[in-house]
């Protein structure tokens, strides 16, 4: 039976299928260390199903690799579309995935209760698979599907966190509700170009689309873009929409806290792409709409405000959730650059900050795992108890200022190109500078607190985090600086991505 | 990726971080710590004399322009790590790595005699911070230049903010708040718009990167200003003012920290960033044909007399001193934007006179501290029958501040003045006389306190150290009568009489010094 | 018209006449228990009367038999559902109307 | 069928989904706006149907009209809005129910479900948890200082 | 014949709009519920007539079900009012 | 004006009464109960704008569960809103007017209600409605259709839609290979023309040779066409039961068998009980299977197996319910139905041919292959729904604030 299978043609559709099917099976694993393992099984082979795809894709000709599900035509079936954007940020998350997944058995052991392991991984697993699923996917409702399977996990995730604190409930219900309309949003947008294209396939869309007369004064079209546009900044966080990120973030168990800031928002960033270069195209979304202006200067306010309001929190997780606000906007304001360096720069930070703040946020786990909380006086002079954990922080925060050979070095280095290159656009330039003092204002109180000032109370007790904890956050900081000292690889994915994503404008 | 090439300035650049990892290995036996230390030390002037003759032999300038750096990664594509030998380097490095040693050797004395915590901490970043001098010394690109000025940045920060406690802390905010304010905001913006103009060019090479830019029309001149600007004030460590304030506050360092790092590592490193970008990345030439550089000379002027003054009235010992070198640099920016071949000389020649007085200088207080706890001007009343050494020391690195022969600072002064006279810059040359006045009003009051005033009444004295708490109250419990002091620990006066030395030595042996610099004007068009 | 057509606009006139009422006596009785009598009684006699007049216009034998099933289903439902109304309301001690006393 | 009333039913789903929006910002009650988020979906899903309509179709189900042997052959409605409304409906279920669950735990561990209340004890806890979390070293004694004032 | 069913929908309609207002009005929840079970059935008969508005037959099915999910939805909240539970 | 647009429009003005009753109401159970009326009223709606399979959800989902899980939810946290002092949230009222007037400003463009000539109708739909998606292959004329097959049959009204192919009655070879026809799970009605070509490559998609089969456009849009998304549309319902497990399952050593409240006492309520759970099972089991040929499939017929055992819990108790299906038991079932369905989905990547490509099930017969494949997807629905809803009515009664 197996004979006429190969792995790499279904490459596309294994890597969801695989935590999907494997997701439903962690039930079955019972108690004690079966769940997580299973759940790492999984995630780790998803991870290496991610690798192929990538070598897959950069030896395709085309330049993606397209699968159509069912076998059917892709404008009428579904079809699964990689490309090295996709490729890309399916290796990012199945990775920071992965990596992740490893983490979790102490912090989860500790925070959730243990005779719900299993769902718990199911629930995580799942929701792994729910964000491959909208980064492979070629169809537009599809999105919508896997958005959902992504977003309710991650509610429920997220009030996992209700053991520790009773904040994580509320954290997640407003979540929910504001995940829930923006996603409403989303679909309202999807059927609004669906009226006017009759097709869910992307590309067709973007056919179609880019052959309606006068496409600019359609009024459905764009209601639709407004809208989705809206949504979309929900569910990606952008400022002035990020209402529900920082008490998610915060209140969340530590280890999903470190799996979503890697992972969830990037996918809703990864929409937007989607969305406005591929469906709208660039020439709609950035020359006859002002999305450029419109998402860029949200970007900015939110670095500013948002970097502000993360300089003056104690708790760490907080801090964190506060500064990927920021992260964000350096993102979004890559992409509203509409060149090729701004949009690589927002590509590359993708990942970069999958990475960084990933690795930042598994330390501040298990800053919680060993004391229990995690603000500014519980981790004075913990530079010397916990050197790895700290150091990891440490090296993550240089990595958000964009210290040099850290790899949100890189990315600065990308927006700030994209920024000069674009015409009027060197205040974007400006605010992404800024936003990284704001970062060093940030990331040194830590330091400050955690190596210059005497510990207290219990920190002066605590030991080093347990190897389990240590070493995949070290895989993740290990990573920025690895890529930020040689950044050809992430560089030149990025550059690749952005030169598809933009080539494919009218 | 990493080429594990065996080039002697890739050794350079290992040869402190091995250093750095051994240290803190050793982190439990002080002896051998410091052992390690100092070979370390040892090993690196030797690499780094071992380059020298290569430097100054004829035809290097020619070889120089054509050969490519050493290539360490490429961190973008397109964007490398890149490390290349050049005069100026050559310079600063011979500098630092061998005033390195004396140092060490000063550090022991001091982090012992004043029983400092963490000193495995501070001798690591030490050597970090040596690693990344190095490797800002024999950057081959902006890039790389910027990777090693931030790592100095963030090496030293450290060693700042070293006592923990809050006025450390918050004076250690200054110190990193203003020099990654500045390189970021600007250096970087400069660097990346560099990268931008240029079409991705950031080799440094005689005559600058510009040209082609400039003269393809894609460069205009308002935007070569702004450039310039941006790495003019991007160089927050030349502390040209308004952006000079980080380096008093980062007085409250350990003083060896002060004394190679604030007197000569860091503060050279900015004003070496200076000319290198002067001279390697715009070009004296092209400077002067756009004329986008004038304002430079009356900025720095208006440092070196706005500092001065405010050094007239500090009674901080260090803290006069800091302003000092505040002035001091400024010299170093108002010979290179002269723009002629003499005067950049004079910036190189006096990026080295100025090493070493100061660091004597820097010595001299921190023995002063060690010995007596003394740290305030007004204190010093007669201690100079009890300190004979460190006070001559201090002497002649006055001396050497204010350019009176036979002392390293008259050297570089006296090929100031030909410049100016040369350049015919009547503004330098008032700036350099009124300076020279009051670096003389500020230091000499010093010695003279220090030898011809009586003591005051022991008991005045005691526990005046602690009350400011400046410098924390170590030693007043371990036994130091504050009256009844001799010369402080050994090293710390082996220390200071081998740069007083120095001092004095490079005035009648500075072709070494002339040399490079030399070799760095013959390449200027 | 033919005649089952016939048939079926009557009962259809009837079912309908006969819900109004009931509808409008649900909205105008004055207590709980009058209310429950219009719509308990006059609801499922009006819906049974409109799903037999079009059982007159299937030509369709299966849908016939569906037909009468949902008319049985309701026969028994309903009364069922308006038994358990009242006798919830009864147990919480709801009193009928009466005129000038009570509530 | 021309003009205005032609689109009547799309406005009539704007009308629906603004009165849900309006129940999920205006009422502090979180079960009502679990509800009102349940109407906002509906709206959705009352466009898209009505984007399935065409002008004398049927149910997209082929069949032989009622009293012929002839078959019936269009025009059928577009199935396509309805599939992805059931998804949609599916979607809007799950998440009625995992809201309904975070309420009923919110209600265990606060006490209240009313929103307004809710927040007021989040910013308690919150202020708290800043002021345990404090550093006091010089330089945060003076934003201490001004978070106290802030919030007198 | 369709114009036949046609009416019967629209009083069915309005009865179901009586119904509602007396769902709303209350005054005691037992109104609440007598009134929403009662749209209930009127929602049965008229899926029905709808079906024969349009030709379609499948719709009787559809009747059942309501018939169904009313009288479960009636038994919840009796339960809920006689036990103040569910399960 | 017809028909349809009268009941729509005095439809939609109940529904829109409602919906203001249900947000602007003060009690939560009287919302709760409207928020059922407001969802059979919806259904019928969609009923008049034939959407049957919607009507169908609507009213089991709406009607049925969410009004009883609403009840389920008061039992906790109480029947009574809190009076707020302000009626009407004024910047609410205007940020809504706002968002429904840009709405409205985007439909002014769109095609009129119920336009023949929307793209929507006439692009991509069709060939989906009467099902010849395999002979197009993305460019239209690609792959030419077999000798003998009337592709203009599928084209007539103007290319907008396309009746049935009626049977060949020389046709018989396929009655006896018929796996669905020997377990009498379903009911061919007529059958394609053409024979299914093997020759074309199995890269290409063979003819959709199910219908037929699948009368319903919706259920073969649903488990075909669009069988992907109805993957992850049963493993949302599966997420959210997992989920409320998480969130509000009791531990074992709790006792979460504890019995729960009983009716019946009220004999009338348990006789009639009785007498309808086997017919709503069997009903249910009708609508699973009947999927393919008229309102209804798995996602309905699941949640009215559902609403029978949820029945039964109302009036025998939990624990009685819980001796029938116990927690573990609908735990792993609700498991099973994902896998049912992806399971099929990998068996066809196995056997050599695309995720979720039916017709490698059978490579003889494809048009059997397809039918096979999405009565197992079916059947698959079905049971995690059924099962899911169950366990979302279980961890939403079991709980009781104490």
């Amino acid at each position: 039976m197996l004979d006429a299978f190969e792995i790499v043609p279904n490459l596309p559709v294994l890597v969801v299928t695989t935590p999907l099917i494997g997701g439903i099976l962690t039930i079955a694993m019972g108690r004690g260390k079966g769940p997580w393992a299973w759940a790492t099984l999984i995630t780790g082979v998803v991870f290496y199903f991610t690798v192929l795809l990538m070598q897959q894709v950069l030896a395709a000709k085309t330049g993606f690799i397209s699968y159509e599900l069912g076998n059917w035509p892709r404008q009428w079936g579904i079809e699964y579309r990689v490309d090295a954007l996709n490729a890309f940020i399916l290796l990012t998350v199945a990775g920071v995935g992965f990596v992740t997944t490893l983490y979790a058995q102490k912090s989860v052991e500790k925070e959730i209760p243990q005779d719900r392991h299993n769902f718990f991984y199911a629930v995580w697993v799942l929701a792994i698979c729910g964000l491959l699923g909208i980064t492979v996917t070629g169809d537009a409702f599809n999105v919508y599907v896997l958005l959902e399977i992504s977003s309710l996990t991650v509610y429920a995730l997220i009030a996992m966190g209700k053991d520790m604190n009773r904040q994580a409930l509320t954290a997640s219900l407003r979540y929910l509700i504001l995940g829930s309309v923006g996603a409403s949003f989303i679909l309202l947008g999807i059927g609004y170009l669906m009226m006017v294209t009759g097709t869910l396939n992307m590309e067709d869309m973007h056919d179609r689309l880019a052959a309606l007369p006068d496409i600019v004064h359609h009024r459905t079209v764009l209601v639709a873009f407004a809208f989705l546009l809206c949504g979309l900044g929900l569910k990606m966080a952008l400022f002035p929409l990020h209402m529900w990120l920082p008490k998610a973030y915060t209140y969340a168990p530590s280890a999903v806290s470190a799996l979503l800031s890697a992972t969830a928002t990037k996918v809703g960033i990864y929409m937007a792409f989607r969305f406005l270069f591929t469906i709208f195209g660039v020439g709609f979304s950035f020359v006859a709409m002002p999305a450029n202006l419109v998402l860029s200067v949200a970007a900015c306010a939110g670095i500013l405000v948002t970097g502000v309001t993360a300089v003056r929190q104690t708790n760490l997780k907080r801090m964190l959730a506060y500064s990927s606000v920021g992260q964000l906007g350096y993102i979004v304001a890559g992409f509203s650059l509409a060149n090729v360096h701004g949009v690589a720069g927002s590509v590359v930070h993708i990942f970069n900050h999958a990475v960084m703040k990933g690795g930042m946020f598994m330390a501040a786990g298990a800053i919680m795992y060993r004391l229990g909380r995690c603000d500014l006086r519980s981790i004075r002079g913990l530079g010397k108890r916990m050197p790895l954990t700290m150091a990891a922080f440490v090296a993550g925060g240089l990595g958000l200022v964009g210290f040099p050979l850290t790899a949100g070095f890189i990315s600065k280095w990308y927006l700030v190109q994209g920024a000069l290159e674009a015409p009027h656009m060197w205040p974007v330039a400006a605010v992404v500078l800024v936003g990284s003092l704001l970062a060093v204002a940030y990331t040194w109180r830590v330091v400050e607190a955690a190596y210059f000032q005497e510990p207290e109370g219990e920190s002066a007790l605590v030991t080093e985090a347990p190897l389990s904890m240590v070493a995949p956050m070290w895989i993740l900081i290990g990573a920025s600086v690895y890529f930020g000292v040689s950044a050809t690889f992430t560089g030149e994915i990025s550059m690749r991505a952005a030169k598809s994503l933009l080539g494919g404008a009218p | 990726m990493i080429h594990f090439d065996v080039s002697p300035q890739l050794l350079a650049l290992y040869i402190p971080l091995l250093g750095a990892l051994l240290i803190s290995l050793a982190g439990r036996w002080p002896n051998l710590r410091e052992l390690v230390t100092l070979l370390t030390a040892g090993v690196l002037l030797y690499v780094v004399a071992g380059m020298a003759p290569a430097v100054l032999a004829d035809g290097f300038w020619a070889s120089f322009a054509k050969a490519p750096g050493l290539k360490l990664a490429e961190v973008l594509p397109g964007v490398w790590l890149e490390l290349k030998v050049e005069p100026l380097g050559m310079l600063f490095a011979l500098i630092a790595s061998s005033l390195w040693i004396l140092n060490s050797i000063y550090s022991i004395g001091y982090m012992r005699g004043n029983h400092e915590k963490n000193q495995t901490r501070f001798y690591v970043c030490f050597a970090l911070a040596i690693a990344s001098v190095m490797g800002l010394a024999f950057a081959g690109n902006l890039f790389t230049l910027f990777v090693f000025y931030e790592a100095l940045t963030l090496t030293t920060y450290p060693l700042v903010a070293h006592k923990g406690s809050a006025e450390a802390i918050r004076s250690a905010r200054t110190y990193l708040g203003i020099l990654v304010v500045t390189s970021v905001c600007f250096l970087l913006a400069g660097i990346i718009g560099t990268y931008v103009f240029t079409g991705g060019d950031m080799t440094f090479r005689p005559g600058g990167v510009f040209r082609r830019a400039l003269a393809d029309g894609s460069l205009t001149a308002p935007t070569l200003g702004i450039l310039f600007v941006l790495y003019m004030y991007g160089i927050g460590k030349a502390a040209l003012m308004p952006v000079h304030r980080w380096l008093p506050a980062a007085m409250v360092a350990p003083t060896p920290v002060s004394a190679l790092l604030h007197a000569v590592a860091v503060v050279k490193a900015g004003v070496f960033t200076v000319l290198k970008v002067i001279v390697y990345v715009f070009g004296p030439a092209v400077l002067v044909r756009y004329g986008v550089g004038d304002w430079l000379i009356y900025v720095a002027g208006a440092t070196i007399l706005i500092a001065s003054c405010i050094a007239l009235f500090q009674d901080n010992l260090k803290r006069r001193l800091a302003y000092s070198t505040v002035s001091q640099l400024s010299y170093v920016i108002i010979a290179a934007a002269l723009l002629s071949p003499l005067s950049i000389t004079a910036a190189a020649l006096h990026i080295a006179a100025h090493a070493f007085g100061k660091i004597t200088l820097f010595f001299a207080a921190g023995s002063i501290y060690t010995a007596a706890h003394k740290t305030e001007i007004s204190q010093l009343d007669g201690i100079g029958r009890r300190m004979p050494i460190t006070m001559a020391a201090f002497t002649i690195g006055s001396l050497s501040m204010i350019g009176l022969p036979p002392t390293a600072g008259f050297v570089s002064k006296w090929y100031l003045l030909q410049a100016t006279w040369e350049t015919d810059a009547p503004f330098v040359l008032v700036v350099v006389i009124l300076s020279t006045l009051l670096n003389a009003a500020y230091f000499l009051p010093i010695v003279y306190r220090a030898f011809f005033v009586a003591e005051a009444k022991p008991h005045h004295e005691p526990h005046q150290s602690s009350a400011d708490g400046n410098f924390g109250d170590h030693g007043d419990h371990h036994g130091h009568d504050a009256h009844d002091h001799g010369e402080a620990p050994w090293p710390v006066v082996v220390a200071l009489s081998c740069t007083a030395l120095a001092t004095i030595v490079f005035f009648f042996y500075s072709d070494l010094a002339i040399g490079l610099a030399n070799q760095l004007r013959s390449g200027l068009p | 018209m033919h005649w089952n057509e016939v048939v079926c606009t009557v009962l259809l006139a009837l079912g309908c006449v006969i819900s109004f009422s009931g509808s409008y006596g649900v909205l105008k009785f004055p207590d709980f228990y009058a209310r429950l009598h219009a719509a308990g009684k006059t609801d499922s006699l009006a819906q049974v009367l409109i799903l037999l007049g079009l059982v007159f216009v299937t030509p369709d034998v299966l849908t016939q038999v569906k037909l009468m099933m949902v008319a049985f289903i309701l026969l028994i439902v309903a009364p069922t559902a308006t038994f358990a109304i009242t006798k919830a309301a009864h147990l919480d001690g709801l009193r009928p109307w009466t005129r000038g006393g009570g509530q | 069928m021309t003009g205005a009333l032609g689109i009547y039913n799309y406005w009539i789903y704007v009308v629906l989904m603004m009165i849900g929006l309006y129940g999920v910002i205006a009422k502090p009650n979180l079960i009502k706006q679990a509800i009102a988020l349940g109407l906002f979906q509906t709206g959705i899903f009352l466009y898209y149907i009505s984007m399935a309509v065409i002008d004398g179709g049927t149910a997209p189900v082929w069949t032989t009209i009622l009293d012929g042997a002839q078959k019936y052959e269009g025009p059928y409605d577009n199935p396509l809005p309805h599939v992805l409304i059931l998804t949609a409906i599916v979607v809007s279920v799950s998440v009625l129910a995992v809201a309904l669950a975070l309420i009923i735990n919110i209600k265990r561990t606060y006490g209240t479900i009313e929103y307004d209340e809710i927040e007021a004890m989040d910013q308690a806890d919150k202020r708290a948890d800043y002021q345990r979390g404090q550093v006091t070293d010089a330089a945060d004694d003076v934003e201490h200082k001004l978070e106290g004032h802030h919030h007198a | 014949m369709s114009t036949i069913y046609l009416i019967t929908a629209v009083v069915l309609i309005v009865g179901a709009f009586m119904l509602l207002y007396r769902a709303l009005a209350g005054p005691t929840v037992y109104d609440t519920i007598l009134a929403t079970n009662a749209i209930g059935t009127k929602t049965i008969v008229f899926v029905t007539l709808l079906g024969y508005i349009s030709g379609r037959t499948e719709f009787i099915d559809m009747a059942i079900i309501y018939a169904l999910i009313t009288f479960i939805t009636t038994i919840a909240i009796l339960k809920y009012i006689e036990k103040g539970r569910l399960d | 004006m017809t028909a349809v647009v009268i009941i729509d429009a005095l439809l939609l003005l109940l529904v829109t009464a409602t919906a203001v009753a249900i947000v602007e109401v003060r009690s939560l159970y009287a919302s709760s109960i409207l928020t059922g009326i407001y969802s059979l009223l919806m259904a019928l709606v969609w009923v008049n704008m034939h959407s049957m399979d919607v009507s169908f959800t609507e009213a089991a989902v709406g009607g049925g569960i969410s009004t009883i899980l609403l009840i389920g939810t008061i039992v906790h946290v109480g029947r009574e809103e809190k009076p707020i002092k302000k009626r009407l949230h004024l910047p609410a009222l205007i940020f809504t007017a706002l968002t429904g007037a840009a709405l409205i400003y985007g439909t002014l463009d769109m095609p009129r209600f119920g336009d023949p000539a929307a793209p929507i109708h006439h692009y991509r739909v069709p060939e989906m409605m009467a099902q010849t998606v395999g002979f197009v292959n993305g460019t239209p004329g690609k792959q030419k259709p077999p000798e003998g097959f009337d592709l203009e049959r599928y084209r007539r009204f103007d290319g907008r839609v396309a009746g049935p192919i009626p049977a060949d009655p020389k046709d018989t070879a396929w009655r006896e290979k018929s796996i669905l026809q020997t377990y009498g799970l379903m009911v061919p009605q007529v059958r394609a023309a053409h024979e299914p070509h093997a020759e074309e490559g199995h890269h290409l998609h063979p003819p959709d040779d199910f219908n037929g089969h699948v009368p319903n456009s919706v259920t073969s849009l649903l488990a075909a066409y669009r069988g992907y998304d109805t993957m992850f549309e049963t493993t949302v319902i599966f997420t959210a039961g997992v989920s409320l497990i998480l969130l509000l399952r009791r531990p074992r050593r709790e006792g979460y068998l504890q019995p729960g409240a009983v009716m019946s006492d009220q004999v009338i309520l348990r006789v009639v009980t009785k007498l309808s759970i086997p017919f709503i099972l069997i009903f249910g089991f009708y609508v699973i299977t009947h999927g393919e040929l008229g309102p209804g499939g798995g996602f309905q017929g699941g949640v009215v197996l559902a609403t029978a055992f949820i029945l039964y819990a109302l009036i025998f108790g939990r624990a009685a319910l819980y001796r029938v299906v116990p927690p573990p038991v609908s735990d792993i079932l609700a498991g099973v139905g994902v896998l049912i369905y992806s399971g099929t989905g990998a068996v066809c990547m196995l056997l050599g041919g695309k995720f979720l490509d039916y017709s490698m099930l059978n490579k003889e017969l494809p048009g059997d292959g397809e039918s096979l494949g999405m009565t197992l997807v079916e059947y698959g629905v079905g049971i995690t729904v059924s099962m899911v809803m169950l366990t979302i009515f279980n961890q939403l009664a079991e709980e009781r604030s104490t």
